[in-house]
């Protein structure tokens, strides 16, 4: 499955770009499962995933609290650090 | 009649008069206004700039829902609010927010719930540019702000 | 650097912006500004104006000594208030209050204490014109207005 | 004692002028003998001071919550319904 990763703020400059078009391995189902996959695409993104515990995602636009929600027919998936806007 | 809100993110800075008016022109059924304007500090000096990133689409999509959920808990007949993004100096304004209703406690009420779920439930990231030149870093979130959600009960 | 709220009573409008401006300009450590107002309703369109009365001298008084409690306990960085006075039509305003402090609990505290006193503390008194010439009469108090100031305990 | 009378909003229009100079006898100590004296000045006083426990009372601009508070030496005292601004 081809999905749009978006990427925010400090994991943005860490991975070195603000999207992707990835292919998911059929394996990925759910957001846990995601950050599984991303941890093996280099030493940044498993450095990155260290801190997934406050890492916090949106699928297509709209906040996600449990990572063991299913990814199902995402078009994008947002992944960010905590919001600090207003 | 069914209110809407009126939520945009821009990078030029806004006029509160004008946006106090958008919502009150022409009506005499509101009794109460209340703005709430948010300022770039310059944190004694230290801080050249804040720089907002966004999630397009996204941000005003969150704030939309908030300001919905607004209108509906403290029956107020208009919101809006303006967020800023980019590069905004100590002095300047980063983010507005009106909120309008026939009687004061709601007005109040509903400005302060939609800028403490903003704060973090908004898709913005501030970065500090320091006067010194140094990396100033992302801003870290405030315990004080998710604390501050705790007001509005669940 | 000790806080003078700047209280006025006068009968011509205010301009929103300019008051803000004020208090703000050319400061850096103001994080937050909250503005209330409060515009006269039509209740319905049977009501052609209101007239308000106060006490010259007294009301100035009153208020100045509620937005120094205000600014003492809250830690505000600046208060303001204009009240008007004489006929006053549904659409216009009748007061505004602006609080200014670093982070935004402050500020719509302290906006809210001083309208919450302001409603049942300072001097002015506002009577009715009914649209259908018939005498309106005096507006009574409010109960609700009372238990408002519940809220800020003793 | 001379002392300013100051009237304001049903009181002002039910007494027909919004301030006087009385001469205060000197029985009149307290707000509560004020109140007391005003009700013998004719049929106008008489009906508004069955209202007193709604009037208000500022002393020389301040309010007074407690009607056994002396007037002692005075220059001005309002008299006036509850408050209704904002």
């Amino acid at each position: 499955m081809t999905i749009k990763l978006v990427y925010f703020a400090w994991l943005r400059e860490r991975f070195g770009m603000g999207e992707e078009q990835v292919e998911l391995p059929e394996s990925v189902k759910s957001i846990s499962d995601l950050f599984d996959w991303l941890e093996t695409r280099g030493e940044e993104f498993a450095n990155v995933m260290e801190h997934r515990k406050i890492i916090q995602v949106a699928i297509d636009q709209e906040h996600v609290q449990d990572s063991s929600t299913l990814i199902g027919d995402a078009k994008e998936i947002a992944i960010f650090p905590p919001m600090t806007g207003g | 009649m069914s209110v809407k809100p009126d939520i945009r993110i821009q990078a030029k800075d806004f006029d509160i008069n004008a946006e106090i008016g958008k919502l009150t022109k022409g009506r005499t059924d509101i009794g109460a206004v209340v703005t709430f304007t948010g300022l770039c500090r310059g944190e004694g000096d230290t801080l050249s700039a804040l720089e907002l990133e966004h999630y397009p689409g996204m941000a005003e999509a969150e704030i939309t829902r908030i300001a919905k959920q607004a209108v509906t808990r403290f029956g107020l007949l208009g919101i809006s609010a303006i967020h800023r993004y980019g590069k905004i100096k100590p002095g300047e304004n980063i983010v507005l927010v009106i909120a309008t209703s026939p009687h004061r406690q709601a007005s109040f009420d509903g400005a302060n719930f939609l800028m403490d779920f903003l704060k973090t439930r908004a898709p913005f990231w501030k970065k500090n540019h320091r006067a010194d030149g140094e990396d100033g870093g992302w801003v870290d979130a405030n315990d004080a702000d998710d604390d501050a959600l705790s007001k509005w009960g669940k």
